[in-house]
């Protein structure tokens, strides 16, 4: 019986891999459906085929690969950048109560000003070229792991700050060893929400700022020049590109919390 | 004989509730302070031009004046009756769908990718899109900002519910809870705090989402505000409208934490002791 | 209160109130697979008091877990009144090796909390638990939270808990492990009381022989790699009785030398 | 030592091409005419920036100190030189540039007089605004009359497609849309009062204009030999095959200046038509608590570059200038022939 | 091994390793204050093993977070070698009564954490950690994550940990709590047999009244409402070497009367 639990066991495993697909196929045949009984006006739904048609010609004859490249640059570089400063801050006030309490409320309410709100003072302050852009897409990525990297450390379970006082841990291990692997669900959560984020605010400086290769500025041609066709084709990138980055982060997070609980 | 050494953690302990407050409130003047005194001294000294950093007393004229003429008032009105009901609608539907996604992992494996595909196409990219469908009036504020309230709340209380201590999950299951009463006895006390971060990231989310709409297609707001400032390059309307935002931000948010220590009295209760 | 079922009333004509068959258990554990209980056969009548010992990991808790309905993944049968065990019922309650009590809830909230399928009435509710918590000598904390209790306070919330809903069957996973000697004893006159009272059925896992052999009505010994019966003793009810008797000292070492710990306990 | 002088446009091509279109400094861009004329200079580099079609975004980089040359329109220069942008006014890059009014494709509207208490998308606090301000009080109208909305470009084109606004102010971007018969034009500033219609002009850091004065010259005088190249009617399609490098169609540029002639258009003239008009647009301006300070226009110009240019290319005749009203105050050399 | 230290050999003018002068600790609990230690005096010498008993919630643990330096909100004086402690230090180790392992580390790992600030080569620190597996017999356990552990096994992990970096103090909160009774009186006698090797001075709680006595130099019997000292009683060496003698059994005896289990607890 128990060989029999295994077997059903990786069956539904293999069940669980084709669910994501049937979600997606749906979309696409309501998509189709929609197109072909023109239930929405055919002006504002380009067919699937118009669609890849343009997304072809985008990717050989267009710029299209280039304009992608040049956007997961920025928001790579920026991400990074915002990223490991939120996750140093955010360790730093978790475990300094002092710091804590100079910083925190004062972050907090930084975070509370909208980050588009930056735009201006960014691009006066690091101009419209790519040092404003990747600052606004650090920006981004830095709020929530800082939050929730600060969050996470300060919820630790105080047991296992008595363990680490007991076992007289360094600063490093208690961070190595306690702080880090226990507020790693916290931080994690920060940083889905900060890539998140960071994709937004790479769209948002590719439109805010000024204009270099990129997809942020293909979107904008399309919705000027009402092409729907490449305003479907970028949204769909979008959408993959974000997919792509949250599964990573998602296999990376089930890999390291894996064996943490029954 | 009771102990007052150096040692800072019985000290801490005693400033409780009253002076500690006060404490705290001296601890988070401190930066702002510094900024503000940075702030004006490289105004005087003349190190950043008044088009890359207005002085200090500039944005503050303008606070004022935008106060006189009521301007600011009516401004701050629209977006916070524009955030109320998109954050309203959004942490709701958010809140029910994480529930329902966190609670059915038959359900969250149809539909996550899905999901988080969808939520990666953000407000931007949407816009000309919604316009087109829901029109460019106030519903497409309330649409815009539910939306992006929507996604982190369903992101963390998904995730939030997903991982309940199985221990105590199991716990439901030997008491034969009915699902109402597992939820309410289990499931939502141990998700709470994270439902709450999430909620926070939400309202956050809702202010940003309110920028961009509010550029996009308005008349009025502090969004609006901020855009106006920028396309005259008056970078005293934009630090002034940031100013506002946040400080109505940094109040929901405080309303919120206050909401949150209400709900979770197991927590402060249990830090008094500890 | 009557003073009734000797061990010797539980006739083999009697439908088991449990009937546990070849059960075989696995786990992975760092990839391997390790079996952890095998070809486990036991067979419960109603109302009696069946006590367990073995080694650390033997698989005691797992087999309560079974028993509950917990974890379906195994081989063999457990059944209960004759029916495989599907799910968790209200008919069985258990006290966790740790207690996992609900961070959230007071004491009187977590006694409680076990009561909200029942269908007493709401003053009826508050009274058992009332009742229950002075049975564990906790009235006093009823407004606490878990945080602020002591090991042993938390374990006796956690058996007023199981209590509290006047179950079948009472599954107790070394619930009186954390608790001083006085409290203890107290605490295994008031169980034995209870279970004879109430007619309820009985599984205690403890570490404790001497605890064992008061309480069992039979005491099954268990023995690691992989986790299996090595023998069941009944006791007869004068011994069970009368922790100074002969009969109660030689079951004891008896249990004590299947544990494998003879030598090094001297028999009195 | 080296120097790199860094251009900066106001648009962008097509697919984020580094290419802009509409006036003689696109087009030298486009032939790489500046370069060419710093060819020889091997420790001068020659770098240029283009915004997406934004006034602020640009002024925010000249406020960075990150541009050297930039053409802005008439709302923008204005709002950067009230804040103490320290820029010069070195020649006029276009004038008379339309406004269209675009209605979707079954609208009834068939003029200016029927947008009375329509909804109408204006991207408010650019040069749109107050050129259409004038167009209405043209026809007897104010901004009462009709409701706005203020949209930019992105959200005007779906709102207008899918009947959220009933019509849009807008510049030659609604010509293509037109063209693919979403949209149609009901109504355009050329042909009506000369006045209407937006301007831009060419800007020099005052940084860079005094500490490099010769090299000032050179791209003064490379520009407007540009401009005159553009302005004779011979070399009109090469002009437009010029600015098709960034993307945009022929066609659209033909539309464009249908009715119009590029020697009008690309005049490089500051004369006391471009004076009044920039005047005109600082008193509007301030009305409507656009720009806080005043900006005084005289000071703001700097001709000399323009005039030596001229002198140079011996075209001192060539432009016809213009009085306040926009009526030719003296007949130049193009309008002669043209008008032969 | 060497047999020394017979408890007369602790005189008075040693300079007592630990001392607890007029110890007092309140915490709030539902809004009051409640008095949880009141007056405590205790003296221990270097090498002495005191256990300590006592009714459930009468403030043994607490009374092991003040002599760590884990709370410093008391009234009186814990001094360690003299000196008033103000935090945890290496010298002092201990089995907390929840076990504590980080569940994110291997049982290995868990027991490596106690290493962190140790001198040992690296070499040397993978030997020690791995004696003391053998030690706890969870040779076999030492990939397996906490999760996978009995309660059992857990709390043999925190034992490990405990003593893998030979403190010379060592605080131990019924650390033998979960066992079954072999690995339990293995595990004493391994406790007994280290402390006296390696000269460590040991603090430890337990609700077994045979184990104190077997354990302890002397034994503490703490009372509770408020936590306090009831009684300490000197054990003979020959007592604590043979469960089976007379003196052993009468101080037995006389523990469990002081907790009040007199009556119930037979004498043999
Ligand atoms: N979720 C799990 N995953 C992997 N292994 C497990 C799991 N739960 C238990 N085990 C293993 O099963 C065996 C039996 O565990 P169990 O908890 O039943 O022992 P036990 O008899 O209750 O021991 P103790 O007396 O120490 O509580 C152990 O070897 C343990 O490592
Ligand atoms: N953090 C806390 N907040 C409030 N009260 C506490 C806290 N910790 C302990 N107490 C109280 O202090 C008293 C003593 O607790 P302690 O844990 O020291 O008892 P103990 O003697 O170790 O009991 P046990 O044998 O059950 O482990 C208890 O009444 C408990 O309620
Ligand atoms: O160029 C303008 O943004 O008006
Ligand atoms: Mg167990
Ligand atoms: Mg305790």
């Amino acid at each position: 019986m128990a060989a029999d639990t295994l077997q059903v066991g990786r069956l539904r495993n293999v069940a669980r891999h084709w669910r994501p697909f049937a979600a997606f196929a749906a979309v696409f045949l309501l998509w189709l459906a929609a197109v072909r009984f023109e239930w929405v006006d055919p002006r504002f739904l380009p067919s699937p085929d118009a669609v890849a048609a343009r997304a072809a010609t985008e990717f050989t004859t267009g710029t299209l690969a280039f304009d992608i490249s040049e956007s997961l640059r920025r928001n790579l570089t920026g991400f990074a950048i915002g990223a490991s400063t939120g996750l140093l801050l955010g360790l730093l006030l978790g475990f300094s109560r002092t710091a804590e309490r100079i910083v925190g409320p004062t972050l907090l309410a930084f975070r509370q000003i909208a980050l588009f709100a930056w735009v201006p003072l960014l691009s006066v302050w690091f101009g419209g070229a790519d040092a404003g852009k990747i600052a606004f897409i650090a920006l981004a990525g830095f709020q929530p792991v800082v939050i929730n990297t600060w969050q996470g450390v300060r919820g630790l379970p105080p047991a296992y700050r008595e363990l680490s006082d007991v076992l007289i841990f360094s600063r490093v291990d208690f961070v190595r060893l306690v702080a880090l692997p226990g507020a790693l669900p916290a931080i994690f959560t920060g940083l889905h929400a900060g890539l998140i984020y960071a994709w937004l605010a790479t769209l948002g400086s590719e439109l805010f700022l000024n204009v270099t290769p990129g997809i942020g500025g293909r979107l904008n041609e399309a919705s000027q020049l009402f092409e729907m066709d490449l305003l479907f084709v970028g949204i769909l990138i979008l959408a993959l590109i974000g997919l792509f980055y949250i599964s990573s982060a998602h296999w990376l997070e089930t890999r390291l919390l894996r064996r943490r609980t029954r | 004989m009771t102990l007052t050494t150096s040692a800072n953690r019985p000290v801490e302990q005693r400033l409780t509730n009253s002076s500690g407050v006060l404490a705290d409130v001296a601890y988070a003047m401190t930066l702002p302070l510094v900024l503000l005194l940075a702030w004006e001294f490289s105004a005087r000294l003349g190190w950043l031009p008044e088009q890359i950093l207005p002085a200090p007393k500039v944005v503050w004229a303008t606070i004022v004046e935008l106060w006189r003429d009521g301007s600011l008032i009516d401004h701050t009105f629209v977006s916070l009756r524009r955030v109320a009901v998109g954050f309203t609608i959004g942490a709701l539907s958010g809140l029910l769908a994480g529930a329902l996604l966190g609670l059915l992992p038959g359900i969250r494996a149809f539909v996550w990718p899905i999901f988080t595909a969808v939520a990666q196409v953000n407000t931007l990219a949407w816009v000309p899109l919604l316009v087109l469908f829901v029109g460019i009036d106030e519903e497409l504020k309330y649409v815009c900002i539910g939306w992006s309230t929507a996604i982190p709340v369903t992101l963390a209380t998904t995730r939030s519910i997903a991982n309940v201590s199985p221990n105590l999950l199991e716990l439901g299951r030997v008491f034969n809870f009915t699902p109402l009463q597992w939820m309410s006895a289990i499931v939502l006390p141990a998700a709470l705090p994270s439902m709450f971060t999430g909620l926070r990231e939400g309202l956050a989310a809702a202010w940003q989402s309110l920028v961009i709409v509010e550029l996009f297609a308005s008349f009025e707001g502090l969004g609006y505000l901020m855009i106006w400032g920028r396309q005259l390059f008056q970078l005293e309307l934009v630090i002034a409208a940031m100013l506002v935002i946040a400080a109505i931000g940094v109040s929901l948010n405080a309303i919120l934490e206050h909401l949150e220590r209400f709900v979770q009295p197991w927590n402060s209760e249990a830090l008094h002791g500890r | 209160m009557n003073q009734i079922a000797p061990s010797a009333a539980f006739e083999t004509n009697v439908a088991p109130a449990l009937e546990i068959r070849g059960l075989d258990k696995s786990f992975i554990i760092a990839g391997r697979d390790v079996k952890v209980l095998a070809d486990v056969d036991l067979s419960v009548r109603p109302g009696e008091f069946v006590t367990i010992v073995g080694a650390s990991g033997c698989g005691k808790s797992t087999l309560l877990r079974l028993i509950l309905g917990l974890d379906l993944d195994y081989g063999g049968a457990v059944l209960v009144d004759g029916a495989q065990v599907h799910r968790p019922g209200l008919d069985r309650s258990i006290v966790f090796q740790d207690h996992r009590l609900l961070p959230w809830l007071t004491v009187e909230g977590n006694v409680a909390a076990a009561l909200r399928r029942s269908l007493l009435s709401r003053t009826d509710k508050k009274k058992t638990v009332r009742q229950h918590l002075e049975l564990v000598g906790l009235t006093q904390f009823s407004k606490a939270y878990p945080a602020q209790l002591s090991g042993g306070m938390a374990q006796r919330v956690a058996i007023a808990r199981a209590l509290v809903n006047r179950p079948r069957f009472l599954l107790l996973d070394e619930p009186l492990g954390a608790l001083d000697a006085l409290t203890r004893l107290r605490l295994q006159d008031e169980l034995k009381r209870i279970v004879q009272h109430e007619g309820t059925t009985a599984l205690l896992v403890t570490h404790d022989v001497d605890e064992a052999v008061h309480l069992g009505h039979r005491v099954v010994v268990m023995q690691p790699h992989p986790g299996r019966i090595a023998a069941i003793l009944s006791i007869p009810e004068p011994a069970r009785l009368d922790r100074s008797s002969l009969e109660f000292i030689r079951l004891r070492d008896k249990v004590l030398g299947l544990l494998g710990v003879g030598a090094a306990e001297p028999s009195s | 030592e080296e120097l790199t002088i860094r251009f900066g446009n106001p648009g962008v091509g097509l697919d984020n091409r580094q290419y802009s279109h509409g006036d003689a400094t696109t087009y030298a861009r486009a032939r790489d005419l500046i370069e060419e004329e710093f060819a020889a200079d091997k420790d001068i580099k020659i770098e240029w920036t283009f915004f997406r079609g934004a006034g602020p975004a640009l002024n925010e980089s000249v406020a960075a100190k990150q541009l050297d040359f930039f053409l802005l329109g008439d709302l923008p220069a204005i709002v950067g030189r009230s804040r103490g942008l320290d820029h010069k006014f070195v020649f006029a890059t276009t004038r008379h540039e339309p406004v269209y009014l675009a209605v979707p494709a079954d609208s009834d509207i068939k003029s200016i007089d029927d947008v009375k208490g329509k909804k109408v998308a204006l991207f408010r606090g650019t040069n749109l605004q107050l050129a259409t301000d004038r167009i209405l009080s043209v026809h007897g109208l104010t901004e009462k009359d009709v409701r706005f909305i203020n949209l930019d470009t992105n959200a005007a084109v779906p709102a207008l497609t899918s009947g959220n606004v009933d019509a849009v102010f807008g510049g030659p971007e609604y010509l293509a849309l037109a063209k693919k018969g979403i949209v149609k034009i009901v109504y355009t500033t050329k042909g009506d009062d000369p006045t209407l219609g937006r301007n831009s002009s060419y800007l020099v850091a005052t940084a860079f204009e005094q500490a490099h004065p010769d090299i000032t010259q050179r791209v003064v005088t490379t520009f407007v030999k540009a401009a005159a190249f553009a302005s004779d009617p011979v070399n009109e399609d090469e002009v437009f095959n010029g600015w098709a490098v960034s993307g945009f169609p022929k066609d659209a540029f033909e539309a464009d200046i249908e009715g119009d002639t590029l020697a009008n258009r690309l005049n490089p003239l500051i004369d006391d038509f471009v004076i009044a008009r920039y005047k005109d647009q600082v008193a509007r301006a301030k009305a409507y608590g656009l720009i806080k300070g005043n900006v005084d226009v005289d000071s703001w110009l700097e001709p000399k570059y323009l005039q030596q240019a001229l002198k140079e290319l011996k075209l001192e005749n060539h432009w016809s200038s213009y009085d306040a009203k926009g009526e030719i105050a003296q007949l130049g050399d193009l309008n002669k022939k043209h008008t032969n």
